[in-house]
């Protein structure tokens, strides 16, 4: 096992010199790299923590859509964040500072290493309750059954979020395509690497989301492809982004929380509980409201990269 | 076997630290850029090699999704960056 | 290790614990599907069923006299989630339910969407209302640390974006700020939250309770936990996104973050330190605490008496009200926690009142005056009395003056804290009332003297009526009765006794 | 059987591994960035290949291997094309900022 | 020392990292960075913890597992939101900055502050 450990070692002193180079790095845009860079580290810990639905949402959001958000702006905003446009900290408010995240470095690892070998743990609940949700991966019975709540939830948070995103629009704008209107042609290549990638993706994406019932991967890790594929192709102008204040789009980004919603309330009439599914009906019922959260999904994210809309909407 | 598989996960990824500390100090943006899809290839190498040698359920699927988005942060460069592409749009103030 | 379960007993017709945050939600979504016309309405009617609803939770609660509990999905804790709501959830679900809808009647003027087509900011306006209200409802509910963790979230999302409604850069970067600072409190709860489960295997604050140790893991957690919900509330030394970004926001949206956001993130530490964490010996932490709110009180004050700007002013003396919140953490442990926790408790009650009266009628002095700046207020109290007069009782119950439910929660945190022995609170507390009718002075006394100035609007006396009305609960506050002191202290059998 | 088999994963893997190592001392020797990135695109993507080919007899199903060979294709596919479009960025902007 | 514990013990560093550029890094880009980092580190967090949760033929508790994954998506809701603000502040004022003096002069005058 000396092998794995010494691998372990490396892998973890990587990650984190990654991490201090995207705090330290001079350049703003050099940062966003290594965030990159990071996050595809990352999905390897996570490997490493056998942790494999984590892996792939951290591949999928933490590093591939995240990634495309802020290499985006990054680039968007090169030349305008100098250092010179805020006082930064003092030498001595520098060096407190240091002091102070060290110390919560310290105390955090302290307590890491004190947890038991053998900590708490909710895994035989999970699994002595998976029969009744039909699903073979205890992770997404935790995210769609035993913990719906938080899920669907958080649905909602990715709509408050696009409501956010798009209030930063100047108003003639509003309802109009996110993006900017450019003339240029597309460019050839990256519409080659769209159109290979995007069917490609798509089979992926409905892989993943399928095998998650039973094996690592979900709606989230799901959607999370579906949504690259997406805005690959935006990017290649292959397609323009829509209108935001087209039904079908709005439609789709609140279909995943609705149906969820809509679940959980029938579960207060016919299963004596809101959130709670009819007996034998669980896994019909998930899958049902799984599909709908992976095509969300797969329309939030693009639309929470894409932005504000800039261009005025047509009739 | 498994071991064998660990330590060249290991090696590929010591290269990887050093081309990292190579490239990612520039000089250019584009540079940086390119160093972090080299990374991904090596990354995703290592990946392969840690789940045949580890035997973990599902790993390959991860390793699929890294590599279709292993262009995107190169494409959205190229994007964003088209735009400031003037003499010098997004520089000096 | 496996938690026993059954401690946790769903109440029967406990479901009515899901809708005060299901209908917003419904709201919420709603307004973004098909709100183009109609967001307006859905808001303004499904808010007067969430008030029922919140008083019918209230009166179930007052007439079995004891928590109740509603397990979401069927699955009990630990597995499951559970919803809970004793005196102080109830009380403040109320309070949630009332000046929503005032912020919303008082928002029609500004943000009317009904037969006109669809524009940005009364979308924007009315979506993040309602998603307010889901999530404060959450807040007040949740029995889950990581629900309360998403409830957080919800929060921040649906706040945020309502500071830069107008679009001006200032308040793009006055919200750009409060989402970095509200960010960070996030990360430092969630991490709290983590280290709880690794120590416990459980988030559920009922069944957490009994399993709290004083060890290290448990320390760390509430340090963090504490350190980021301070962060969303705003306490000093962590208040610096607050004034920007309370005075910049529409008039109804100050009202509602001043009013109750920041006391979302209040309520959560209350949740922390009275229940979750009962049984640690919680009396330096507390004093800290306190020490950190006198900080507020007399720092606020100072600053709120050099703007030049009312609603500066105002939210400047939020800064300073957010710190007698925290008076009551050090006075928590005796025979007087039960005055201390109904002092604090009331502070938060009448400063959400007073302080959204003051918005509001700030917000009307704007519009019609066409400015805030305070120096140029003189003789406006004659064109508009009853604004003013709005202004002037949401003021008294800042200053603690009686009759004023600002009065009756500085009585009994000053009786606990002197009962206590623990003088220096009451020293604070004084003066940060003197401070208060120093800044109040400077806005009324030349707004009540001088020639009249000519308003660019004609006022509106519906809107004038909502900020009295509030102003007016703020004053009602005093004149609680002792059954209500008694409502807050139910969930709270260990308040007090236990804690020594 | 096994025996040639792991004796091939062996031999790949470890060729895909000197690869990786060929790339990265190229790297350090190249003068200039263009063609420095040029010759380690190449490196590791034989790299990758060989390491893909290695794993191919080790894995325990079809879609597994056919998987393993989709993940390869897509990192070529991925690495030229970022090669080109990066190269086309600079050469528009002219020499490298 | 076992894998999880060292995850763990990156989760640590990676949280005070964070916390240094979120607090004193001036840049809102580079604090978005900052806060993303530091949230990975309290996820590695929730991992060690899921990670010695494992019985009953788990690996890994799946209980903690499921939160990262909904915390994942919410921090990039997060940082969506942000990046969208600061993007937004770039484009009117052509400079990005939280500085409050800045603010308190007409955007015109904006541009010479620093």
């Amino acid at each position: 096992m000396s092998v794995l450990q010494a691998l372990d070692i490396g892998l973890a002193l990587l990650a984190f010199a990654v991490a201090a180079w995207t705090i330290f790095a001079r350049g703003a845009f050099a940062a966003t790299v290594g965030y990159v860079v990071y996050g595809l580290l990352l999905s390897l810990v996570w490997i490493r923590l056998f942790a494999v639905d984590v892996a792939l949402t951290e591949a999928a959001i933490g590093s591939g859509v995240t990634g495309i958000l802020l290499i985006s702006a990054a680039a968007r905003l090169r030349g305008g964040e100098t250092a010179g446009d805020e006082k930064s900290l003092s030498g001595a408010a520098r060096l407190f500072t240091a002091v102070l995240c060290a110390l919560v470095a310290l105390a955090l690892a302290g307590v890491v290493l004190l947890l038991p070998d053998q900590g708490p743990s909710l895994a035989p609940q999970s699994m002595q309750h998976l029969p009744e949700t039909g699903l073979g991966n205890p992770v997404t019975a935790v995210l769609i059954a035993y913990r719906s709540f938080d899920t669907m939830l958080e649905k909602v948070v990715l709509v408050l979020a696009v409501v956010g995103v798009w209030s930063l629009a100047a108003d003639r704008y509003w309802g109009g395509a996110p993006g900017e209107a450019r003339a240029e042609r597309p460019e050839p290549t990256l519409a080659f690497l769209a159109q290979v990638l995007a069917p490609l993706g798509i089979l992926v994406g409905v892989h993943i989301f399928w095998v998650g019932a039973d094996e690592p991967g979900g709606a989230f890790q799901g959607g999370a492809i579906l949504a690259a594929m997406w805005m690959i192709v935006m990017m290649a102008r292959l397609t323009e982004a829509p209108q935001t204040n087209a039904f079908w789009l709005r439609l789709t980004l609140v279909a995943g929380p609705v149906v969820f919603l809509t679940a959980g309330v029938a579960g207060a009439i016919f299963a004596g509980g809101f959130f709670a599914y009819p007996p034998g009906f669980a896994k019909s019922i998930i899958l049902f409201i799984e599909t709908f959260m992976v095509l969300s999904i797969a329309v939030t994210l693009p639309m929470l990269v894409a932005g504000p809309p800039r261009r005025e909407p047509r009739q | 076997m498994t071991d064998f598989l660990l330590a060249t996960a290991g090696v590929i990824l010591f290269t990887v630290a050093v081309g990292l500390v190579r490239i990612l100090s520039g000089p250019g943006d584009a540079d940086r850029m390119m160093a972090a899809q080299l990374i991904g290839t090596g990354g995703i190498g290592a990946l392969l090699l840690i789940a045949a040698a580890t035997g973990a359920r599902g790993v390959d699927d991860v390793a699929l999704g890294l590599a279709l988005l292993a262009a995107f942060a190169s494409a959205a460069f190229v994007n964003s960056a088209a735009p400031a592409e003037g003499p010098d749009a997004a520089d000096g103030q | 290790m496996t938690v026993d379960s059954s401690a946790i007993a769903a109440t029967a017709g406990g479901g009515l614990l899901a809708l005060p945050i299901l209908l917003p939600v419904v709201g919420v979504l709603l307004s973004f599907l098909i709100g183009g016309r109609r967001a307006e309405w859905i808001a303004l009617v499904l808010m007067p069923v969430e008030l029922g609803i919140a008083v019918a939770i209230a009166c179930r609660v007052w007439r079995s006299g004891e928590p109740l509990v509603y397990t979401l999905a069927g699955y009990a804790p630990p597995l499951g989630i559970a919803l809970r709501v004793d005196g102080f959830s109830a009380v403040m679900l109320v309070t949630a339910g009332l000046i929503a809808p005032a912020a919303a009647l008082f928002a029609r003027a500004n943000f009317a969407t009904l037969g006109i087509e669809e524009k940005r900011a009364p979308l924007v306006f009315w979506t993040l209302l309602q998603g307010i209200q889901a999530a404060l409802s959450l807040i007040f509910l949740g029995g889950d640390l990581f629900n309360l963790y998403v409830g957080l979230e919800l929060l921040t999302f649906a706040a945020v974006p309502l500071v830069c409604l107008d679009g001006r850069p200032e308040t793009v970067a006055a919200a750009l700020r409060y989402l970095l600072f509200a960010l960070f409190g996030s990360v430092f709860y969630l991490l709290g939250v983590a280290l709880f489960y690794g120590a416990y295997g459980t988030l559920d604050i009922a069944l957490l309770a009994p399993l709290v140790r004083p060890e290290p893991a448990v320390w760390l957690a509430a340090g963090l936990m504490t350190a980021g919900l301070l962060a969303k509330t705003a306490l000093f030394p962590l208040h610096l996104w607050l004034p920007p970004a309370h005075a910049n926001a529409p008039a109804a949206a100050s009202a509602v973050l001043s009013g109750l956001v920041v006391k979302g993130s209040f309520f959560l530490v209350v949740r922390l330190w009275f229940d979750v964490l009962a049984t640690l010996p919680g009396v330096v932490p507390g004093t800290i605490l306190a020490a950190l709110g006198s900080a507020a009180i007399l720092f606020g004050s100072v600053l709120a008496l050099r703007q030049a700007r009312l609603k500066l002013l105002i939210a400047y003396s939020t800064v300073a009200q957010i710190g007698y919140l925290f008076l009551m953490f050090p006075l928590a442990f005796g025979p007087w926690a039960a005055e201390a926790f109904s002092g604090g408790i009331m502070q938060a009650l009448s400063h959400a009142f007073a302080k959204a009266a003051m918005f509001l009628s700030a917000g009307l002095i704007a519009e019609s005056l066409g400015h805030d700046r305070i120096a140029d207020l003189g003789g406006a109290a004659r064109a508009m009395p009853v604004t003013f007069l709005a202004l002037g009782l949401g003021g008294l119950s800042l200053m603690g003056l009686p009759p004023s439910g600002g009065f009756a929660a500085k009585w009994l945190l000053m009786k606990a804290s002197i009962e206590s022995g623990q003088w220096l609170w009451a020293v604070v507390m004084a003066g940060g009332g003197l401070l208060a009718g120093g800044y109040l002075y400077r806005v009324l006394a030349p707004a009540l003297s001088g020639e009249s100035p000519h308003l660019k609007k004609t006022r509106a006396r519906s809107r004038e009526s909502i900020a009295l009305a509030l102003a007016l609960v703020a004053l009602l506050l005093a004149f609680a009765p002792p059954s209500f002191f008694a409502f807050l202290q139910i969930g709270r059998p260990a308040a007090g006794l236990a804690l020594q | 059987m096994s025996l040639i088999s792991d004796l091939f994963s062996i031999a790949a893997i470890g060729a895909g591994v000197f690869f990786f190592l060929a790339g990265t001392v190229g790297l350090l020797r190249f003068p200039d960035a263009l063609s420095r990135l040029h010759a380690l695109t190449k490196a590791d993507n034989l790299g990758l290949g060989l390491v893909v080919l290695g794993l191919l007899p080790l894995s325990d199903s079809l879609l597994a291997a056919l998987k393993l060979v989709a993940i390869w294709a897509l990192v070529q596919l991925a690495g030229a094309t970022a090669a080109q479009l990066v190269g086309r960025a600079v050469r528009r902007k002219g020499s490298a900022a | 020392m076992t894998s999880a514990t060292l995850a763990g013990l990156v989760g640590a560093a990676l949280v005070g990292l964070g916390l240094y550029g979120l607090v004193a890094n001036p840049q809102p880009l580079r604090k978005i960075l900052a806060f993303n980092l530091m949230g990975s580190g309290v996820f590695l967090v929730f991992g060690i913890v899921a990670r010695k949760g494992a019985a009953v033929g788990l690996q890994a508790d799946p209980v903690p597992q499921a939160m990262v994954i909904t915390g994942i998506v919410v921090a990039f809701a997060a940082s969506a939101l942000a990046v969208a603000l600061v993007l937004r502040l770039f484009e009117d004022t052509g400079q990005v900055t939280l500085n409050p003096e800045a603010w308190t002069k007409p955007p015109e005058d904006g541009a010479e502050a620093g």
